[in-house]
């Protein structure tokens, strides 16, 4: 795998659940997708587009039917691949993480990642005192709470810290900040662009709050039916509203004013993702008319 | 999120959490996430553990009824969808569903008579035990030395890690882990009584069978209802940290 | 590989109803618990071949008016054929029936083989065979639902004497909407530990600590849950009033039509007659009869 | 002046295993029937316990709650209280019992002894009213999050209550979910039910015409959308965002002075925006 080529690359994977059986039902027809080095890709979609099904392909939990799945230079279409070397670099984290906690102490339940990998006691204590501290659980107050008495967010967060004390090289976030009150939504948000800039780290997530993808993605794959319909970034696939609505898609918040304003005759760029930018339009607008 | 401690059992309560335990029961059979492969082929089920935590939890009467779904659900799927020879023999509705009545009962009993257990109450019962094992290995070793011997060191040695633990671990935990032990072996004493009843296999066999399987099944009970009793009412034990 | 580990969760659908939509799915679900039982009894009951054939017969019957597909809906046996081999090997081995008026076909060392021996095998595996597909047949044709309010209707009239009939009904409705639940739950548990390092393929021989450490981290969690489930439900239950059985209505209401008393007044016939022949010894007169056909 | 639906005077509550920390301290809150009430606050505010003191799933430790004239703690009145006050929960999985759609919808009106015959036109009526007639026969675990949602609904409008409490009903679902659940509430309230929405999720708290923020268990504010999101700061400070919408038009009014900064829609923004451009232009 040279210095330039893609960390992850899927190409034309198909995926159907209990094939060959009454109850089949195909999840992915025909997706492909690219991750470099450094990125944030969104993929989003409506409820049941094939989102989950395609992440599960980026660590190997799910092995292509069809196609073929490049991840840091392996094939996992091939059984011999070491996936768990994969699922160690490509760190999964699943809807509603906070269910799956399971150790009594919350220290415990982030250490379970590095001890599956057989790390000695220390440094399993170091890389879960990392993790904690990037995630806003210090390690001393934290690590020996009751999991079952941390809060909803801590919980997530503790969920989250359990997959960084693996020093994973990507993120694969499934729904990261569904079901978060406000605070806890944007606290998180703020963890994931922390840990993204301290070194190359790329971030693979699937969310319905679109602000969230304005806010971070480079660029963003739309998955419809278990296709890929549309595929840029943010300013290119938010400035075709018409198109998300048709299928059920939300829109960023700034779109949704752009949106309305264009509604009433008053244009702004079409291509506003920030409220910042959309305030700046309508005071250039006001101050354009006098 | 704040768990009432000290809530009262409604009839509600009582349904519900016998459903739902019932649920866990039938899935842990249904999916074989439920059975633990032994040796020789032969399989431990932790299917049962629902009905100690039941028990525990709320009561002889959710205890009964999760066994009684557990059960139903043995004989059902030893009907429609066998696995192995044993199966046949759970057809029998004595063997399956009878003996699973009772694991619940003898499991609250147990959990309540323990949390007031005494260092002398502890000795006692590990007297008791040691008697037992000695006029049992007298009597098989009429037959067969050997296994006799063999099985005594088992029984022995069982007993001396249990008393140690019971001495050193704390009222709560301890009385779980007495609550999986007594439920387990009701289960596997009936059941395997029921199936020398039915003269399925010769009673000289059964007490071989009982420890091989009864007592790794005991340990695995224990273990899990330990975890989930005390996660689920928060209580603090051992060294209250974590590991690290 | 294309099915991952994970998928045998997904596969687990509750029981093997399929919606073929013939009279035996409209019947009334109380003749049909009932036809379970009586089958239950009549092939425990019965020590006649002829008997055990007139009630597979009934069986396989159904399948045809249930248009299940025959190979599907006995395919279920294959993986006990063996078993059942070794249990009647067995049995001939461990109880010979060698003493009464039986003709001897072979011997070998201690070990006899007459006449009765075949028939005691026969039987053993005809009654574990009828058993099977008579309750698979249920499971085809009745949903869980319908045998949940089966069950409570016939135990109703018990209700007087004390019997919980609602409560018990309540419960195994409860516990058969949470099954599909837990199998998502436990799912997606064995995926997020399989994504921090847990090895759940399994491929080479684990040990049992391994086994136990590795199934361990599945069932604590699926159990808590499965307890958080049951305070929400609780809570929902009391918002909606409920306080228990007295006082219920009921939306669904069982009404047995002339098609039901029919068809459970067939089946009793047929199972009576499966229980009559062993004690008529028919199997004996069947095997004159061929006999003196053999010979004129 | 009639008396209003729900009452509470004092109200405290103060969970056994909470370590002494009251989840409620001293909450005073009216209601009248038809009055569409969001309650918001972080997470911790006390939101939910206060809701599960509108049907009598909690009694308070100090103070009362009344509903429609019956105090709470009056055994007797809980079944008629709860067949006032309906209430849909957050999991949408965790609040169905029953195997069948129809049979889960029946389950209320069958614990409150509605006659055997007048059961199924309830039910039909139920899921009309959510638009899940079509569902009737099939298993819930087949349906989404949001018509699992719909179901809980019409499972509670089964009981022909005066009053709906959505306590955090969309937190779970996914866009197009939330904007069903929400039309079908307005409707709800729009022929007459008194709505309840305990939420943390602006969209939903704009949709009422009245908002209720909680802090540490206790009411710090009430009144209209527009007031109470006027006053960001504050809300910041409890943990409470405000719309969007009205972060945006703050941010434009300082840039355009006089331009209105209670706006809360994305509609009622761009009509902000045209009528000030058109007006000067």
């Amino acid at each position: 795998m040279n210095a330039d080529s893609p960390w992850i690359e899927l190409r034309d994977i198909h995926y159907t659940y209990l094939r060959g059986t009454p109850l089949e039902a195909a999840a992915l027809r025909g997706v492909s997708l690219e991750v470099r080095a450094g990125e944030t890709v969104a993929v989003i979609g409506p409820t049941g587009s094939g989102k989950s099904t395609l992440l599960q392909h980026l660590n190997g939990l799910l092995r292509p039917q069809q196609g073929q799945a490049l991840v840091l230079g392996e094939d996992l279409g091939n059984s011999a691949v070491d996936v768990r070397e994969i699922r160690r670099r490509v760190g999964l984290v699943f809807q509603q993480p906070e269910d799956q906690l399971f150790e009594r102490y919350a220290g415990d339940d982030v250490a379970f990642g590095p001890r599956n990998y057989g790390l000695p006691l220390d440094a399993v204590r170091e890389r879960v005192r990392e993790a904690m501290e990037s995630v806003g659980l210090p390690f001393e107050a934290y690590k020996d709470r009751l999991t079952m008495t941390l809060s909803g967010g801590e919980r997530r967060r503790l969920a989250l810290a359990g997959v960084l004390a693996l020093e994973p090289q990507m993120l694969v976030l499934d729904e990261p900040t569904a079901g978060l009150d406000p605070m806890g939504r944007r606290s998180l948000l703020q963890y994931l662009r922390v840990w993204q800039d301290e070194a190359e780290r790329a971030i693979v997530l699937t969310t319905h709050n679109m602000d969230d993808v304005a806010l971070l993605a480079d660029r963003i794959y739309v998955l419809v039916d278990g296709r890929v319909v549309r595929v840029g970034p943010p300013r290119q696939i938010f400035g075709d509203p018409g198109f998300l609505l048709e299928h059920g898609l939300g829109l960023p918040s700034a779109t949704q004013v752009v949106q309305a304003l264009a509604g009433r005759g008053c244009s702004v760029p079409v291509d506003l993702l920030t409220l910042e930018e959309v305030a700046d339009a309508v005071e250039r607008l006001a101050y354009e008319r006098v | 999120m704040t768990t009432e401690t000290a809530v009262p059992s409604t009839p509600v309560r009582k349904i519900v959490v016998s459903g739902v335990l019932g649920a866990v029961a039938i899935f842990l059979g249904w999916s074989h996430l439920g059975f633990i492969p032994w040796i020789a082929g032969a399989a431990l089920t932790i299917m049962h553990v629902p009905v100690i935590i039941g028990a525990v939890l709320e009561g002889p009467w959710v205890g009964t009824a999760i066994g009684l779904i557990f059960g139903l659900f043995s004989l059902l799927q030893a009907v429609i969808a066998p696995t192995g020879p044993v199966d046949v023999w759970f057809q029998n509705p004595v063997i399956s569903v009878l003996p699973r009545l009772f694991i619940g009962v003898f499991a609250w009993l147990t959990y309540k008579a323990a949390r007031r257990i005494s260092v002398p109450w502890i000795l006692f019962m590990a007297g008791v035990n040691v008697g037992i094992i000695a006029a049992f290995t007298f009597s098989l070793g009429q037959s067969n030395a050997a296994a006799a011997l063999f099985l005594a060191g088992i029984g022995l040695g069982g007993v001396a890690a249990l008393t140690y633990s019971a001495l050193k671990m704390e009222r709560e935990p301890l009385a779980l882990v007495l609550a999986a032990l007594v439920g387990t072996l009701t289960n596997t004493v009936l059941v395997l009584s029921a199936i020398g009843l039915f003269g399925h296999l010769p009673w000289a066999g059964l007490p071989a069978i009982a420890i091989a399987n009864g007592l790794p099944e005991a340990v695995l009970a224990s273990i899990l209802t330990v975890a989930v009793v005390v996660a689920w009412k928060q209580i603090e034990t051992g060294t209250r940290k974590s590991s690290l | 590989m294309s099915a991952s580990e994970f998928d045998l969760l997904r596969s687990v659908t509750l029981g093997q109803y399929l919606p073929t939509g013939s009279v035996l799915h409209r019947l009334d679900p109380r003749v049909k618990l009932l036809a379970g039982l009586l089958l239950l009894v009549a092939v425990t009951a019965t020590s006649s071949l002829a008997g055990l054939a007139l009630a597979l017969a009934l069986v396989v019957g159904g399948f045809v008016v249930a248009r299940v597909p025959l190979r599907y809906a006995l395919s279920g046996i294959k993986p006990m054929v063996p078993f059942l081999a070794l249990l009647a090997l067995l049995q001939i081995v461990a109880i010979p029936q060698n003493d009464l008026n039986t003709t001897l076909l072979w011997r070998w060392a201690f070990v006899t083989l007459t006449v009765r021996d075949l028939v005691a095998a026969a039987l053993l595996f005809l009654k574990f065979a009828v058993l099977m597909w008579g309750f698979s047949l249920l499971s085809f044709t009745t949903t869980t639902t319908e045998l949940t309010h089966g069950t409570e209707h016939l135990l109703r009239p018990l209700q007087r004497i004390g019997l919980p009939a609602h409560e018990f009904a309540l419960m195994v409705n409860i516990a058969f909407r949470f099954v599909p639940l837990l199998a998502t739950e436990a799912e997606r548990l064995m995926k997020a530990q399989a994504s921090r390092g847990a090895d759940f393929g399994g491929g080479r021989r684990l040990n049992f600590v391994q086994r136990m450490r590795k199934q361990l981290p599945l069932l604590v969690p699926l159990i808590l849950s499965s307890l958080r489930r049951a305070e929400d439900l609780i809570l929902a239950m009391e918002a909606r009033c409920y306080t228990g059985g007295r006082g219920r209505t009921h939306l669904i209401h069982l009404h047995a039509e002339r098609r039901d008393y029919l068809a459970l007044a067939g089946i009793l016939v047929v199972l009576a007659l499966t229980v009559a022949a062993g004690f008529l010894s028919a199997d004996a007169v069947i095997w004159r009869a061929i006999a003196s056909i053999r010979t004129s | 002046m009639p008396e209003p639906l729900i009452r509470t005077h004092n109200l405290e509550h103060v969970y056994p295993a909470g370590g002494g920390v009251p989840a409620l301290r001293g909450v005073n809150l009216t209601v009248r029937r038809g009055e569409y009430v969001a309650i918001i606050g972080a997470n911790g505010s006390g939101k939910s316990t206060l809701a599960r003191h509108l049907n009598a799933l909690l009694l308070p430790t100090e103070g009362d709650v009344w509903v429609n004239g019956w105090n709470t703690r009056d055994a007797a009145r809980v079944r008629d209280i709860r067949q006032t006050v309906g209430m849909v929960f957050q999991d949408p999985d965790n609040q169905i019992v029953a195997t069948v759609v129809e049979e889960d919808v029946a389950f209320g009106p069958e614990n409150l002894g509605v006659p055997d015959d007048e059961l199924p036109a309830r039910v039909r009526w139920a899921l009309e009213t959510v638009g899940l007639s079509a569902q009737a026969k099939r298993p819930p675990h087949l349906l989404s999050a949001g018509q699992k949602q719909r179901l809980a609904i019409a499972s509670a409008l089964a009981m022909k209550p005066q009053c709906l409490v959505l306590d955090e009903a969309t937190a779970m679902l996914d866009p197009v979910g939330k904007a069903e659940l929400l039309l079908t509430v307005r409707g709800l309230h729009r022929s007459g039910t008194t709505v309840l929405a305990v939420t943390h999720t602006m969209s939903e708290a704009v949709e009422a015409d009245r908002v209720v923020v909680l802090s540490e268990g206790g009411v710090v504010a009430d009144g209209t959308p527009a007031d109470v999101f006027r006053d960001e700061e504050t809300l910041q400070s409890i943990g409470v965002d405000v719309p969007i919408i009205s972060h945006l038009a703050r941010m434009v009014a300082q840039r355009i002075p006089d331009f209105p900064s209670d706006v809360l829609t994305v509609q009622a923004f761009a009509d902000a925006v045209c009528h000030r451009l058109g007006g000067q232009g």
